[in-house]
């Protein structure tokens, strides 16, 4: 297909929007070609979204403006309309009819009160004006269309009943009701599991091509970007740095903003023929110009002659979910089950798995954020259950924990200073005044910011930087261990590069160990020693980073690692095909799920029994 | 659902006990209803006083009392007032229909008022009319209910003669204590839906229902206030609560013949049998909404329906 | 700790803050100042009964039935408003705020008893209540006080359990207890502040609602000392008189509309202040 | 007769005939409906159940005595034609006006006479209040059929006039027997002018003229009554034409002006029998020294609270009754307004300037709230300091007054429907009774006692009047006025008469 050949059915002509005085996007002009994808590609604040709202003129209702430029739209022959002369009655005809958008949050997307069926209907009904009995039938096919099994169910069934997956696909059934002429996918896949991502894009791709719709599809992922897009659209502080064919971007990036992103990502396999981590340079843009920072770097700094320093041996974990009228459990989440590992000094063992698979569990109870535990957790030779209170309060000072979403972990009402301070207060490691002051000011250095930053509060940061500073808060103590509990899944590619710098030039200045705990396979490979794989609770596959990811025995494992797109377009891949849902973990409290014994394959290389 | 229905059943009746004996010891020591009854007699002796409470079954035993008054509520035969000896069956077959259908208009002209006016300025959000529509909703918050019921008397009833100044006939009776319960509710109501609303107009399904093409009006009534719903729910509950037992006041301004009236005069005449069910009655009716309210979750949400 | 921010006093710009401290301001200045401002109020002359207010100059707002001059009335009248109104609230932010917090945070059986405590006192109807009580104790100010801390420290318990059950859960109580804070530490640093900014709405509503509940009991009868002049006492004695010396009521009707209204402002304005995000402008 | 009442063998059947004669003489024209609005619901329209004035304003209507005492004051013939006192007033015989019936059609005769009384001081009177007022009857003896003994345990003075009203009202035997007495208490039948119609607690009860009555017949065709409290809501009821009359204590001081500036309202006021009084705790405190009463009395200018305060609706009194009660001295004066005098008596008893003294009063009286504050204000210009402590009515007056735990002075409003002082000064003055906590003197319950069994009036009137003097002189209370009985009134009602005791027989009103 030649795209030369086809008039663009949405042509963005020099678009700036604005919000009051400030303008977040400025002169942006691309066109979008039937039967293609057109990715949009951009960190947090590039204006990306607000681009897409504005193309559907939802972004009038957060009150935005239009100062100057086009949006044309054309369904069939010719010019086509301008959109943004549009009023709204014009618009909500074509809102979900010509136009449709999808949305990142699966979770939040769908309408809590009504049903699957009322919510898809609302739009059949609405644009195709059909009657309702009319819309079931055809709502139901379209649930049949996004693969989703037992459609006719579930039309009567709420959106809270299901997974982050399903909902996602409801939505695109909702999307592709009236056979749009071009669908807005504004990062539909971020919140969703590597392996359900791999489906829903497959879907989409799939159900473009039967439809011949064209697509534009907003990401900040460029492996997803390598997998989907046609023609790509790079967006930086509310412009347009370039533009062009998804292959040419990717093999001659121009612009140098281009190149440090693409540089920034994480690639899997790159760590190929590497037995430690590496610290690569960072590339960053520098007043236009693109510059290598730091050294390049085998992270040899886990320390395997000394007793380890944490030993999980054993740990199960479980939540009573559902009771009977009397009040006896009747479900219990099996959350973990009989994991046993051991980090230690200066060593990064990571844990991976998808959402449900209890990794964070871990975690927690290691910190003591959470009880009812089986198992014993050892920390430097000696079992938590036989510690006095006075221990466990030591152990919460050498034991440091990292949240996923630094700005929720930050209390908004106190300044990063007091936060940061805690620790040292909490601990009485410091005097109260200069001394704990000017430590502050050190620790906010040591994280790359500057020590006047103390007496602001936290929403006056950006992402980057909040995560800094809990990284910060988390040193004060001077820990030995780190818990980064998916401390860098939050962050723009460029931020969580600059992070897992950080991170690992901590771990070599202070032999820091990390409980690394991630779904990213790509940065996982990077930054760990060994790595651990979870599934329902378990461990399926254990090891040096190289034997999992290089000799991959688990097919789990495998499958985890062949759901993740490759930021390469020509690398791409008929993938292992996945059905359904992960499983849950909650049981009768009478069955319990089977355990899986590890089994050693090779020195130190543990997989579980087969049961996936 | 059914679980937590049953539970919630539980701690309602018992919630209703501990008020039962609550009031039951509260009304007994606000004063000697036989001395009451004999105020106005020039010579009364003790054996006079014992007379008449014997006559009133106030020689008995605390507890059998107690247990007399909690049958009776149960049996829904509440014995006679001491004022006069009427049954209070009687007294409440009237006064309850009328607190009951005076609240509702209350409740009705508040969220009425308060709903189109909450989403407008949840909608426009800083703007204007959102300043100005919570400035108005302050000033219903401003006046003492009696007051602003004296004003409306004195301009609708004695100077235009439009409505009757008291009494319960009919529609126009109830126009202006309505009107006076609902402005002061209406202060709060208006608040409670803007914050909900501007929590729900932040959600991601909102925006989701706008790009299906929806009009506005779909958009705010149907998918907006249908999740609104839940804590506007509750909080309505909770004020039909605080409403029956504040009516007393606009009761007594337009001499309405309710469940407040009944309760004052039976303070005033230390009227155990009526007092003590007036409050029982209004106390079960709380706790009943409350429950209503809880199940009403259910209808609402099915998130909790379903579980 | 010492990180404070550095004033943001921009805040002050705001219309909220200018008319309601203008309001409330003056109002209060007025009650606080009255005995340096104004004649004593329980002067009686009875030659100068139901003077029109603004025709004498040495009764600007008239006088009333007894000839007391109705300015020194309202002004000091604010005592025992201003009194009523902050006591209670104060008396039941205090119990109200602890027992949610106890309910919310330790849960288990204190959150139990506390939470049927309240169910119990919300079904208790409260005028109701307000004459079975004041026919045991009988009218005063303090049983007024009383009386309505007893009725009220239910809606603070109320809201601050339901903040602490979703405080307790998020991440930055949780980091806090990761690091090794102590419960105590916790509730008072982290979580009592990031409940404030309801319960201090809550607050000026309530302070502008008891003030009014204080006029409504006068109204019934249940007040205390009618020499000493309340808002309130002033509305009740003034609305037989509506119809031919409009004056004696509006005045303090007045005076409780400017304290209502400028504190209602006033709290809209703090809860802005309290959130250093600014973000929650509702 | 004169204007006290007799005890003497009075025959006033020429009267009576009078009164059948007009009736017969004047055809019934019945026609309107009078709504009245009255402030409370006695919850009972059975004459034994209640003392409330406000039971009597509407069983005026519905029920007769054996004697009737009208407006003017007068004791007349009722369903009683004549009666002669007998045996030093130790019995009485009562001749019935016959042909008169109930309006359940039951004939009224001795048989009914006698139900009522061993019905009132028997059980069902035992149960009600009223009992203790009549207790001085033995019991009833018939005659005959239209003739009735009525045998005495001891002479009562009051007797005849408390057979005019209340608890003395005649019931039917038949009516009762057959529905009960709790169907009677709401569905009350009597032989009055107006019979019962409909009744709704605390909404209203509703009358019409009842054709079958036995004098001169009512002009209207029915008779609403109103229950409305709240005095401003009854003025604007009176106001918009809701109600045609509203009745006292309903209508504030405060609203006369408002009644009396709209074109379409009368007000009409009567001396009444209400009289207002600050009481002194005569035991302890300051207030024990004699000197110091007087001095509070002279103190305050009770002349200008009445004019003042009062809108002139009230009277000044020197002793604790007014102007028609029996036992009343007009030449009686008050001790005059001399504040220097007080001071002088305050020095004199040794009380500094700045002593405190607590006035406990009812909590649902505004008028005396202000008057109150005023006397409050007089005070405190012979240096006292005065607190006015409002209490729940009736917690005042059934636990602080009857335990003596008011502060030195209390408030004390009476107003006995009989209008003889006996009823007021020895419930006040003597020793051990329920209204007099604190005073105890041998000499004033000597003179209270001895006055109680005299059958001559002037002697009787004598004794009284010295009471009401040695009470003044060892002031035991600060009179301060006798109150007029206030009725709002639209202008098209007509011939009302306003009665000082609120029992007002509607027969002669008339509507446009």
């Amino acid at each position: 297909m030649n795209k030369q050949e086809l008039l663009p059915i949405l042509r963005i002509d020099e678009l700036s929007v604005s919000f009051g005085t400030a303008s977040v996007v400025k002169g942006l002009s691309f066109d979008v070609f039937p039967g293609r994808t057109t990715a949009v590609v951009g960190e947090s604040g590039s204006g990306k979204s607000v681009m897409s709202m504005s193309i559907m003129r939802l972004a009038d209702m957060t009150g935005a403006s239009f100062p100057s430029g086009r949006i044309l739209f054309s369904s069939g022959a010719g010019e086509g309309i301008d959109l943004l002369k549009c009023d709204q009655e014009a618009m909500r005809r074509i809102r979900g009819k010509e136009i449709a958008m999808i949305f990142q949050e699966p979770m939040t997307s769908l309408n809590p009160v009504f049903t699957i069926g009322d919510q898809l209907c609302e739009v059949l009904i609405l644009h195709e004006k059909r009657s309702r009995a009319d819309a079931m039938v055809e709502a139901e096919r379209l649930l049949a269309l996004v693969r989703l099994p037992d459609a006719r169910a579930l039309l009567a069934r709420y959106p809270h009943q299901l997974s982050g997956g399903m909902r996602q696909r409801v939505m695109i059934a909702m999307a592709l009701a009236c056979r749009p002429k071009l669908l807005i996918a504004d990062e539909p896949t971020t919140a969703l599991d590597v392996t359900v991502q791999a489906e829903i894009l497959n879907i989409m791709k799939d159900l473009q091509a039967e439809l011949g719709m064209a697509m534009i599809f907003i990401t900040h992922d460029m492996g997803v970007v390598a997998e989907m897009a046609d023609d790509v659209v790079v967006m930086w502080q509310g412009e347009k740095v370039e533009a062009g064919p998804v292959e040419e971007i990717f093999t001659c990036p121009k612009h140098p903003y281009t190149r440090m992103l693409l540089s920034a990502v994480p690639k899997l396999g790159a760590m190929q023929g590497f037995t430690h981590p590496r610290r690569t340079p960072l590339t960053v843009l520098r007043n236009g110009e693109l510059v290598q920072e730091g050294d390049d770097r085998q992270q040899d700094t886990a320390d395997y002659t000394v007793p380890p320093l944490l030993r999980v041996e054993d740990l199960s974990i479980q939540f009573d979910v559902k009771k009977s009228f009397w009040g006896r459990t009747t479900h219990r989440n099996f959350a973990v089950s009989q994991v046993g590992f051991e980090i230690y000094p200066g060593e990064t063992l990571a844990l991976v798995g998808e959402s449900g698979s209890g990794k964070s569990t871990i975690g927690r109870t290691i910190q003591q954020l959470q009880e009812s535990a089986n198992g014993e957790v050892w920390f430097d030779g000696k079992p938590m259950s036989k510690m006095k209170l006075a221990e466990r309060q030591r152990l919460r000072r050498e034991v440091q924990y990292i949240f996923q979403d630094p700005f929720a972990s930050l209390d908004p009402r106190r300044t990063v200073g007091d936060s940061i301070a805690e620790p040292i207060l909490t601990h009485g490691l410091l005097d109260r005044g200069t001394p704990t002051r000017r430590r502050v000011g050190e620790l906010l250095e040591r994280v790359g910011l500057s020590a006047d930053m103390a007496s602001r509060y936290p929403h006056e940061f950006s992402g980057g930087q909040r995560q800094r500073v809990c990284i910060a808060r988390a040193l004060a103590s001077r820990p030995r261990l780190i818990i980064a509990d998916e401390a860098l899944s939050a962050l723009d590619v460029s931020v969580q590069a600059q992070v897992i710098n950080l991170f690992m030039d901590l771990q070599r200045e202070e032999g820091l160990a990390y409980l690394f705990i991630s779904h990213d396979m790509a940065v996982v490979e990077k930054m760990s020693h060994r790595v651990a794989v979870l599934y329902l609770g378990q461990i399926m596959e254990i090891g040096k980073r190289a034997d999992v990811f290089e000799r991959t025995a688990h097919p789990y494992t495998q499958r985890l690692l062949s759901a993740v797109p490759l930021a390469d377009p020509s690398a791409r891949r008929q993938r292992v095909a996945l059905t359904g849902e992960i499983p849950s973990s909650i049981h009768p409290v009478g069955a319990p799920p089977a355990l899986n014994p590890l089994r050693e394959i090779a020195s130190g290389h543990f997989i579980a029994q087969e049961r996936v | 659902m059914t679980g937590f229905i049953v539970k919630r059943f539980a701690q309602a009746i018992f919630v209703v006990i501990a008020v039962s004996l609550i009031v039951a010891v509260a009304i007994r020591m606000t004063g000697d209803p036989a001395l009451m009854i004999a105020q106005g007699a020039t010579n009364i002796t003790q054996a006079d006083l014992d007379r008449i409470r014997e006559g009133l079954g106030l020689n008995q035993p605390f507890l059998v009392q107690y247990l007399d008054s909690l049958r009776g509520l149960v049996t829904w035969d509440l014995g006679n007032s001491f004022v006069g000896g009427t049954p209070v069956n009687l007294l409440v077959d009237k006064a309850l229909p009328a607190t009951l259908s005076l609240a509702f208009a209350s409740m009705f002209v508040s969220i009425a008022v308060s709903i189109p006016l909450g989403i407008r300025a949840a909608v426009a959000r800083g703007r204007g009319s959102d300043q100005l529509i919570r400035i108005f909703s302050l000033l219903g918050l401003s006046f003492p209910n009696f007051w602003l019921a004296t004003m409306l008397v004195l301009l609708f009833s004695i100077t235009l003669k439009w409505l009757p100044p008291s009494g319960m006939s009919g529609f126009a009776s109830f126009i202006m204590p309505a009107v006076t319960m609902g402005v002061i509710l209406t202060a709060t109501n208006v608040r409670l839906v803007r914050t909900t609303m501007l929590d729900t107009l932040n959600s991601q399904y909102i925006m989701v229902a706008r790009a299906k093409g929806l009009s506005e009006r779909k958009v705010l009534y149907k998918h907006a206030l249908r999740n609104c719903a839940i804590p506007l729910i509750t909080y309505f509950g909770l004020q039909f609560g605080g409403l029956l037992g504040g009516i007393v006041v606009i009761e007594r301004v337009f001499n309405w013949p309710g469940m407040g009236t009944l309760a004052f005069d039976a303070v005033a005449a230390r009227d155990y049998p009526v007092l003590q069910s007036v409050i029982m009655i209004l106390a079960l009716l709380i706790v009943g909404i409350n429950l209503l309210v809880d199940i009403a979750y259910g209808i609402v949400d099915p998130r909790i329906r379903t579980k | 700790m010492a990180f404070a921010a550095p004033p943001r006093l921009h805040r002050f710009a705001s219309l909220e803050f200018v008319l309601g401290f203008l309001l409330l301001g003056g109002v209060v200045f007025c009650v606080v100042f009255s005995a340096w401002l104004f004649a004593p109020p329980g002067q009686i002359s009875l030659s100068s009964r139901l003077v029109m207010p603004f025709q004498d100059a040495a009764h600007l707002f008239g006088t009333d039935a007894l000839g007391r001059d109705v300015l020194a009335r309202v002004a000091v009248g604010g005592w025992v408003s201003l009194k009523v109104g902050f006591f209670s609230v104060i008396g039941s932010v205090v119990f109200g705020v602890v027992m949610g917090l106890v309910s919310g945070y330790y849960r288990g059986i204190w959150d139990v008893i506390v939470m049927r405590c309240a169910d119990i006192q919300l079904a208790l109807p409260f005028i109701l209540l307000a004459i079975t009580f004041v026919a045991i104790l009988g009218g005063s100010l303090t049983n007024t006080i009383i009386l309505l801390i007893v009725s009220q420290w239910v809606q603070y318990a109320r809201l601050v359990r339901g903040s602490v059950l979703t405080l307790r859960e998020r991440e930055f109580i949780l980091s806090a207890r990761a690091i090794g804070v102590k419960n105590g530490a916790i509730i008072l640093r982290h979580i009592l502040p990031n409940l404030m900014g309801p319960v201090v709405v809550l607050m000026t509503l309530n302070v502008a609602n008891n003030i009014l509940l204080e006029s409504s009991l006068t109204f019934l009868g249940l007040g205390v000392d009618p020499t000493i002049p309340s808002w309130g006492g002033m509305l009740a004695e003034g609305r037989t008189y509506l119809q031919t010396a409009w004056w004696i009521s509006v005045f303090p009707g007045l005076a409780i509309l400017c304290t209502v209204l400028g504190l209602n402002l006033l709290g809209d304005w703090l809860r802005d202040l309290l959130d250093p995000t600014g973000r929650t402008n509702r | 007769m004169s204007s006290t009442m007799s005890f003497k063998t009075v025959t006033v059947s020429a009267l009576g005939l009078l009164l059948v004669s007009g009736a017969l003489a004047s055809p019934v024209f019945a026609d309107g409906t009078l709504t009245v609005s009255s402030p409370q619901d006695p919850g009972s329209w059975d004459p034994v159940d209640t003392f409330l004035v406000n039971w009597a304003s509407v069983g005026t209507n519905l029920f007769d005595g054996l004697t009737y005492r009208g407006p003017d004051m007068k004791l007349v013939p009722a369903l009683a034609t004549s009666w002669n006192v007998l045996d030093d007033g130790m019995r009485i015989r009562f001749k019935l006006r016959e042909g008169v019936t109930f309006h359940d059609g039951e004939p009224f005769n001795a048989e009914a006479v006698k139900f009522t009384f061993d019905r009132l001081l028997g059980e069902e009177g035992a149960k009600g209040p009223q009992q203790s007022n009549y207790t001085a009857i033995e019991n009833v003896e018939i005659i005959d059929d239209n003739t009735v003994d009525f045998h005495l345990k001891a002479p009562d003075p009051v007797l005849l006039t408390k057979l005019a009203g209340y608890g003395a009202m005649i019931v039917p035997p038949q009516y009762i027997k057959e529905h009960g007495e709790t169907y009677f208490n709401t569905h009350p039948v009597g032989t009055g002018p107006f019979q019962f119609v409909s009744y709704e607690p605390k909404v209203d009860i509703k009358l019409k003229a009842y054709d079958g009555f036995w004098g001169d017949g009512p002009k209207l065709s029915e008779l609403d009554y109103r229950f409305i409290s709240e005095p401003s809501t009854a003025v604007a009821e009176l106001q918009s034409g809701g109600v045609d009359i509203v009745i006292p204590p309903t209508i504030p001081i405060a609203m006369i002006p408002t009644i009396e500036d709209d074109d379409n309202l009368d007000l009409i006021t009567t001396s009444g029998p209400t009289v207002y009084a600050l009481r002194f705790n005569t035991a302890d405190g300051i207030t024990a020294d004699e000197r110091v009463r007087k001095a509070l009395i002279m103190a305050v200018d009770r002349k200008s609270i009445v004019d003042g305060i009062l809108g002139g609706q009230a009277q000044v009194i020197a002793s604790f009754q007014g102007e028609r009660s029996f036992g009343f001295d007009p030449e009686m004066q008050p001790l005059p307004y001399d504040p220097d005098k007080a001071k002088q008596l305050l020095e004199e008893a040794g009380v500094k300037p700045g002593a405190q003294v607590q006035i406990d009063i009812r909590g649902n009286d505004a008028t005396f709230a202000e008057v109150t504050q005023a006397v409050a204000a007089y005070l405190s210009m012979v240096g006292i300091t005065a607190s006015i402590h409002p209490v729940e009515t009736n917690t005042l007056l059934n636990d602080i007054i009857p335990q003596g735990k008011t502060g030195a002075m209390f408030q004390q409003s009476w107003g006995g429907w009989t209008f003889d002082f006996d009823n007021t000064a020895y419930a006040m003055y003597h020793s051990g009774q329920k209204w007099n906590p604190y005073d105890s003197d041998p000499k004033m319950d000597e003179l209270l006692e001895s006055q109680r069994s005299l059958t001559d009036p002037k002697e009787r009137e004598r004794i009284l009047q010295q009471i009401a003097h040695y009470a003044a002189d060892r002031a035991l209370e600060l009179p301060l006025y006798s109150l007029n009985a206030i009725y709002g009134v639209n202008k098209r009602v007509k011939h009302f008469v306003p009665a000082p005791d609120n029992r007002m027989r509607l027969n002669d009103v008339e509507v446009e």
